[in-house]
């Protein structure tokens, strides 16, 4: 026979000068099951939770109600106090008669009757608990981060500062991102590849961090703390322990006319190239497409002027397996391909309509031009320059509906470079708001108009070539009249979105992307680093636009959830989870799709039926991944599935006692 | 022989259920034949052959509360049920029912055990029976030892005559009964009709001693496969008695037990606490009911469990027909 | 039509004597004339009992979960309503598609033996059409290995929802009235569930004793229970085969509801047939939509 | 399970089930009992995971047992807790209530919102507006277990 104590809280004044609980406790007396029942001024305080002990002790009780405030904040306190009477924690039960009663109603007879049903259901819920207990899953101490530009190695740098190993992979040559293409950064101004480069080379020296470039992650298996990890390592084609990066090879090849993608294709580089001399690994690699060896079995020479002889033309790919008990994903974005979309920008039929990141080239003192601002098309120095902002972003009809958070900024930045750099300029940006959300933007922003700077509130609707000017269309919206302006050269602020191949890794390790692609997070607020997948984290713009502080930080923050799951050797999972009736299921995997988790899947077992053994296959739990939603329950036809500490007989007992 | 016109059916009917009784009559209520309680301007189906429900629920009803309880945390008390003691009388039961009722008095009434609920009931119960001059194709009561226009154990016997029904009392209660309706009664020149001809024949003789010794007989093997494990054939049969016992908590602590139709079909049926089955699949099942009918019963009761009335070979959606199943049966030879 | 007996006695040998199956699921003559039940053989010489005539109505599929696990091989007969069936049951898991060799039967639409009875008929030809027949949308089977006979069309005609429409209009308390009378009738025999291919839970949830979700008591109220919570479990996923309704010995109108919820879902959620096409995505309430229907805010 | 039929003689007051999810909506309850913000004493809350959760059998158990209402409230689609429960409901809910209007029962009496954390007021409100529309339509006599 089992034996409920029933607790109620007065909670001062707070639940009892609306509910009579001396009331309510007599009348939980009567309810089945119920060997004890007292109520209690507060049952949080130290003498409420003695007085657990004691009842348990006294009357032999094997089960515990408390009916007191939300088990939203109390539960776990109860929980505990339960378990330190000596009864399994989760043979408890608990119901709110102050958020839910006492604070808002005012009949105390009644908001007396309505606790006493309350406290029936409870009654009813925790006859029918079972004990449960914590179940534990070993972790791999290491992680895997995806991606290497300035969120990824934040974030790597950071796993392995606090000790644990680190995997980066990175697809292109060389880690790094879109940083160091940057010239300046706003507000402060300073040098990009100044600060971006120490970080990259920290990186690469870090004991704890181990980096694969020009490699992809080909497959994810596992879950939290036991993550199997495949990389492809592609093919190189030079030997990077024997080579010692002295760019002899670069200087030889003649292939020398491939479009630069660091340059933003405002520059070309070599067949056997590094993308900017200050990349890490700081060793070329062989674009196979483009050399002429490996094409048409031809040149070759490379390989003669190899000082070390490093050059392998015929290196494969490779595959790396590893495991890992946390995951980053840092993988960035790209921009929106505009020419794909604004007819009236041109389609990118005009040369000397470019992006905002092939502006950050022409004005890098490293790029093409050597830091001069020169218009691609006949390489003369524009005077009249004209920023559009907002191309591909606040446009729900051809580009996203979102903002892309840093456009003002930049384009501010820009406009304040070309002042700066070109005398008699005159530079006008066309704007719809101005937002300048950050530490010192707005100071800039202003800055930027005290510069001369012309800022006029209205899209831009047509561009078009006349003589050797761009002639830009548009509108001052607060003027309400027409604007043309004849110009040498448009810059555009394109927008940011989550860079290409973003969707397919997602779902190769296995969580899902919102509606604009990018990585979803497990809360808007609370949860911005989490996914739904345990033990997969995000940080930077893979999951939304942002600017470098913020990815930074996101950086450090998915960096010490990661470490959080390192920092022991196994973990505790919540036991109320799902669990499965291996007998009464059918294996239909109606669960398996359900399940937002990937915690479900359809295992074999062997079973005695009808004198003989079967094997069949029935849907397997894991623990290390369900989350105790319990969607897969009421799915699941037979009742095969259960839900613990929400058991299907739990909720049908509160229902039957609410009316009975 | 006495006889009543068919003009005069319902005044019969509402002399007869005039004096409080509850007059039972085949009726078809929303597309399904049974006995029904009759009321003034009621439509009867006499006429309708067997109906596709028998009378048994009127004497073993498909729920029956047995007591009520009454709990607390200290005790538990039991508060019996006050079984009906309603005078009934069923009127148009056709004589395979009434020999359905004979198989059912055995089981509740004899061997030492005597079940009150159904006893109370049965006391109060009448039966006036309508012979059968058609049987229906499926009918086949003359296979397993009835006759289709005498039915024994019946307190009155009617028969159809054409414009009138021919009267006849087996028994003392019988007799009193057509006291009542006498101002009704006049001398019929009919005489007891000729029973019509049966297109479902088979013989039965000797099947309870054949199977006695067919348990492990490869006969179920191909009998059972296409059984589908339902109930119709369970709960149609106006011999089947099986029930369940269950509770039904109507408070906190109150509560009654009752018993309601359970199936030798279901799974469930014979699924034990501990979760063993010793009928596991259909095989077990189908060859538990039709040993059951054919064989068990007889040798406790001396009767077949099976009155011939059709109702399963009309009714059983994979067509299983027992009289060839009887016929499968003859025609096995058993070589020890 | 023809009558394919002979193709079909045929073939049923060969893939006997050939060990390409170990048993075949077709239909024989019963004792009545108006009875074609089903015939299940292992023996080439017993496939000269196979026949296909108006009254071979009953879906042989189900009986294919009786095996599921005994790693036979079983060659099965399907009209278009049991292959949909079928489909059904190969894709919630339950037998494997290696494990039938399916043969198809373009199917003009069946009798059924109750009707024969009720009819007085005493010969085939007097025996109005079945009921589920007359809806049929699929004489020819979806699935098949091998297809005997030509195909036919679909006789369907006039709206598939006419009778939910009708039950529709009425007034709530019209409604439950209507259902009153009919789940009032339910003797809970289990039958619709048993012939059911969407029923194909090696438990039934009405089975289980811990909790039970449903009481043994016949009553209104757990008839009406039973009947929901069936068609629920059925939502999305019922093939409109009509066995059910077809089987019911108390003539309970089983397909009016599962028809309500095919015409809700096809509303609420986009066109859908169920056990149509084998690789199909998870059936209606297996998945989702952002984009659902939005009456709850 | 099941009810005594004697409501009827006393003042009848509509005794209404809510099941709300974990995350939003009880988290709305207690939002609202924090805000003090009044509401009429017939509604009982079964708190669960996710309104993903809920099983249509919980629902017709609640009216065999003799409620006259249930309402389900989960998180609004797209900030469910655990991300896709709720669309799940959404559809499983959507049908049910056809099936029940289909046979009878008034889609009054079951009722589904989306109420966030944040929504207090609407909490209040919907558990107002529920018991009123649920105090019109009457006591519920319909899928009853009913027995003397």
């Amino acid at each position: 026979m089992k034996r409920v104590g029933v607790f109620v809280c007065h909670c001062g004044s707070n639940i009892a000068a609306v509910v009579d609980c001396e009331r309510v406790a007599k009348e939980a007396a009567k309810f089945p099951g119920v060997a004890f029942s007292i109520d209690n001024k507060y049952m949080c305080s130290d003498p409420g939770q003695d007085l657990i002990k004691k009842a348990v002790e006294e009357h032999h009780l094997d089960r515990i109600v408390v009916a007191s405030c939300t088990p939203r904040m109390h539960e776990p306190v109860f929980r505990r106090a339960t378990e330190n009477a000596g009864i399994n924690p989760y043979l408890f039960a608990m119901t709110n008669i102050r958020e839910h009663v006492s604070w808002i109603h005012t009949d105390r007879e009644k908001a007396t009757e309505k606790a006493i049903d309350l406290v029936r259901m409870a009654v009813a819920k925790v006859l029918h608990t079972v004990p449960l207990e914590k179940s534990s899953i070993p972790i791999t101490k290491r992680a895997l981060v995806i991606g290497g530009g300035i969120a990824g190695m934040q974030a790597a740098l950071d796993i392995a500062d606090n000790g644990n190993p680190v995997v980066l992979v990175e697809r292109e040559p060389t880690i790094g991102g879109k940083m160091p293409m940057l010239d300046k950064t706003f507000p402060s101004l300073d040098c990009s590849a100044c600060i971006c480069t120490p970080k990259m080379a920290s990186t690469d020296q870090h004991p704890n961090i181990t980096i694969y470039t020009h490699s992809e992650v080909e497959r994810v298996d596992g879950y939290i703390g036991n993550f199997q990890v495949t990389i492809r390592q592609k093919a190189k084609y030079v030997d990077h322990k024997i080579c010692t990066g002295c760019g002899l090879c670069e200087t030889k090849c003649p292939n020398k006319k491939i479009p630069n993608s660091f340059e933003a294709g405002m520059g070309n580089r070599t067949a056997i190239y590094k993308a900017f001399p200050q990349a890490v690994p700081n060793k070329p690699i062989i674009d196979a497409a483009n050399c002429r060896k490996l094409t048409k079995d031809k040149c070759g020479v490379c390989a003669k002027v190899c000082p070390t002889g490093a050059i392998k033309y015929d290196d494969q790919d490779e595959l790396i397996t590893i495991d890992v008990g946390a995951i980053v994903m840092a993988t960035g974005y790209d921009l929106f391909p505009w020419k794909e979309a604004y007819g009236e920008y041109g389609y990118g039929k005009y040369p000397d309509v470019i992006t905002g990141l092939q502006f950050e080239r022409l004005v890098n003192a490293s790029g093409p031009t050597s830091g001069h601002i020169l218009r691609p098309s006949d390489g003369k120095e524009p005077k009249t320059i004209v920023f559009i902002k907002c191309v591909g972003s606040r446009d729900d009809v051809k580009g996203k509906a979102y903002c892309s958070r840093t456009c003002c900024m930049y384009t501010a930045k820009h406009a304040h470079q070309a002042v700066d750099k070109i005398e008699d300029s005159h530079v006008i940006v066309f704007y719809m708001d101005v937002r300048t959300a950050g530490k010192g933007y707005e100071e800039f922003y202003q800055r930027t108009v005290e510069d001369g700077v012309h800022y006029v509130r209205g899209r831009v609707s047509k561009i078009y070539q006349l003589g050797d000017k761009l002639i830009v269309r548009g509108e001052d919206t607060l003027l309400g009249e027409a604007v043309q302006v004849n110009a040498d050269l448009v810059v555009l602020a394109t927008a940011m979105v989550p860079s290409a191949g973003s969707g397919e890794i997602a779902h190769i390790v296995g969580f899902s992307t919102d509606k604009d692609g990018f990585y979803q997070e497990a809360h808007p607020k609370l949860r911005p680093l989490e996914t739904f997948t345990a033990g997969v984290f995000l940080a930077g713009a893979c999951q939304g636009p942002k600017d470098i502080p913020d990815t930074a930080a996101q950086g450090s923050g998915a960096a010490a959830k990661a470490s959080a799951v390192l920092s022991n050797r196994s973990m505790e999972t919540d036991p109320l989870i799902s669990q499965v009736n291996d007998a009464v299921c059918a294996g239909c995997g109606v669960c398996v799709g359900i399940c937002p988790y990937r915690a479900i899947e359809l295992k074999e077992i062997t079973q005695r039926a009808g004198g003989k053994t079967i094997a069949r296959r029935v849907a397997s739990i894991n623990s290390g991944l369900c989350q105790g939603c319990g969607a897969c329950v009421a799915a699941c036809r037979s009742g095969a599935l259960d839900l613990k500490g929400f058991t299907n007989q739990q909720i049908m007992a509160e229902v039957d006692a609410l009316c009975l | 022989m006495q006889g009543i016109a068919k003009q005069d059916l319902n005044k019969v009917l509402e002399t007869l259920s005039g004096g409080g009784a509850a007059l039972l009559v085949p009726m078809e209520i929303d597309g399904v034949t049974r006995f029904a309680r009759w009321e003034q301007g009621a439509k009867t189906a006499l006429g309708a052959g067997n109906t596709l429900l028998p009378p048994k629920e009127a004497l073993f009803p498909q729920n029956e509360k047995v007591f009520n309880y009454e709990m607390s945390n200290e005790e538990a008390k039991i508060v019996p049920s006050a079984a009906a003691a309603e005078e009934t009388i069923i009127l148009g039961i056709r004589p395979c029912d009434v020999r359905a009722i004979q198989a059912l008095d055995n089981v509740f009434l004899t061997k030492d055990y005597v079940d009150e609920l159904y006893k109370t009931r049965r006391r109060h119960t009448l039966l006036i029976a309508l012979g059968c001059t058609q049987p229906a194709p499926t009918c086949f009561c003359s296979s397993v030892g009835g006759d289709p226009l005498q039915a024994e154990g019946a307190d009155i016997m009617l028969w159809d005559l054409g414009e009138t029904y021919g009267l006849e009392a087996l028994s003392d209660k019988g007799k009193d009964l057509l006291k009542k309706i006498d101002k009704f009664m006049s001398k019929s020149r009919g005489k007891k009709p000729a029973a019509g001809k049966f297109s479902l024949e088979v013989d039965s003789r000797g099947i309870a001693e054949k199977l006695h010794n067919m348990f492990e007989d490869p006969i179920w093997d191909r009998w059972y496969q296409k059984c589908l494990g339902c109930g119709i054939c369970t709960f149609i049969c106006p011999t089947c008695h099986c029930f369940d016992m269950q509770e039904k908590h109507t408070g906190q602590w109150d509560g009654y037990r009752y018993r309601c139709w359970d199936s030798c079909m279901f799974q469930e049926y014979s699924l034990m606490a501990g979760g063993h089955n010793p009928r596991p699949t259909k095989k077990e099942r189908l060859r538990n009911r039709f040993l059951h009918k054919l064989c068990f019963f007889q040798e406790r009761y001396g009767m077949l469990l099976c009155t011939g009335c059709g109702r399963c070979v009309r009714e059983c959606p994979v067509g299983m027909d027992i009289t060839k199943f009887i016929k499968e049966v003859s025609e096995v030879s058993l070589n020890e | 039509m023809s009558d394919p007996s002979g193709e079909m006695r045929e073939l049923a040998k060969k893939l006997l004597e050939n060990g390409e199956v170990d048993r075949i699921i077709g239909w024989e003559k019963g004792n009545l004339w108006y009875q074609s039940p089903p015939l299940f053989i292992t023996r080439a010489e017993e496939t000269d009992r196979l026949v296909f005539d108006d009254f071979a109505i009953n879906s042989l599929v189900t009986y294919l979960l009786d095996e599921r696990d005994s790693g036979k091989k079983t060659g099965i007969f399907v009209k278009g309503c049991d292959s949909r069936g079928l489909v059904r049951i190969l894709q919630d898991k339950q037998i494997a598609r290696e494990s039938v060799y399916v043969i198809g039967l373009p199917c003009s639409g069946k009798k059924d033996p109750r009707q024969a009875l009720s009819s007085g008929a005493s010969e085939s030809s007097q025996v109005p059409p079945a009921a589920k027949c007359e809806e049929c949308l699929y004489p020819n089977p979806v699935i098949y290995d091998v297809i005997i006979g030509e195909a036919v069309e679909a006789k369907a005609k006039g709206d598939r929802f006419a009778a939910v429409k009708e039950i529709e209009a009425k007034t709530a308390d019209e409604k439950y009235a209507y259902w009153t009378s009919q789940y009032s009738k339910c003797l809970r025999c289990l039958a619709c569930r048993n012939v059911c291919p969407a029923c194909n839970c090696r438990e039934c949830a009405f089975d289980i004793s811990k909790p039970r979700i449903l009481a043994k008591e016949n009553n209104l109220s757990h008839n009406m229970v039973y009947h929901l919570t069936r068609a629920f479990h059925a939502a999305g996923r019922c093939v409109e085969c009509g066995e059910c309704e077809r089987v019911c010995p108390m003539g309970i109108p089983i397909m009016q509801l599962n028809k309500k919820i095919i015409k809700e879902i096809n509303d609420l959620f986009g066109p859908y047939e169920a056990g149509v096409k084998l690789d199909e995505t998870p059936p209606p309430l297996g998945t989702y939509q952002t984009s659902d229907p939005e009456e709850f805010m | 399970m099941s009810v005594k039929s004697s409501d009827a003689q006393e003042a009848w007051e509509p005794k209404i089930l809510a099941f709300c999810c974990n995350w939003c909506s009880y988290a709305g309850a207690d939002l609202a009992g924090l805000n003090r913000t009044q509401q009429p004493p017939n509604v009982r809350i079964i708190r669960v995971p996710c309104s993903g959760r809920v099983d249509p059998q919980f629902i017709m158990r609640a009216f065999q047992d003799g409620v006259d209402g249930v309402l389900v409230a989960g998180c609004h689609p797209g900030d469910c807790h655990y991300s896709t429960g709720n669309f799940f409901a959404r559809r499983r809910f959507l049908l049910f209530q056809r099936i029940f209007d289909y046979i009878g029962i008034d889609p009054g009496r079951l009722q589904n919102r989306w109420i966030s954390g944040a929504e207090g007021d609407k909490f209040a409100a919907t558990v107002s507006k529920v018991t009123e529309d649920i105090r019109a339509l009457g006591p519920n006599r319909k899928l009853r277990d009913e027995h003397e």
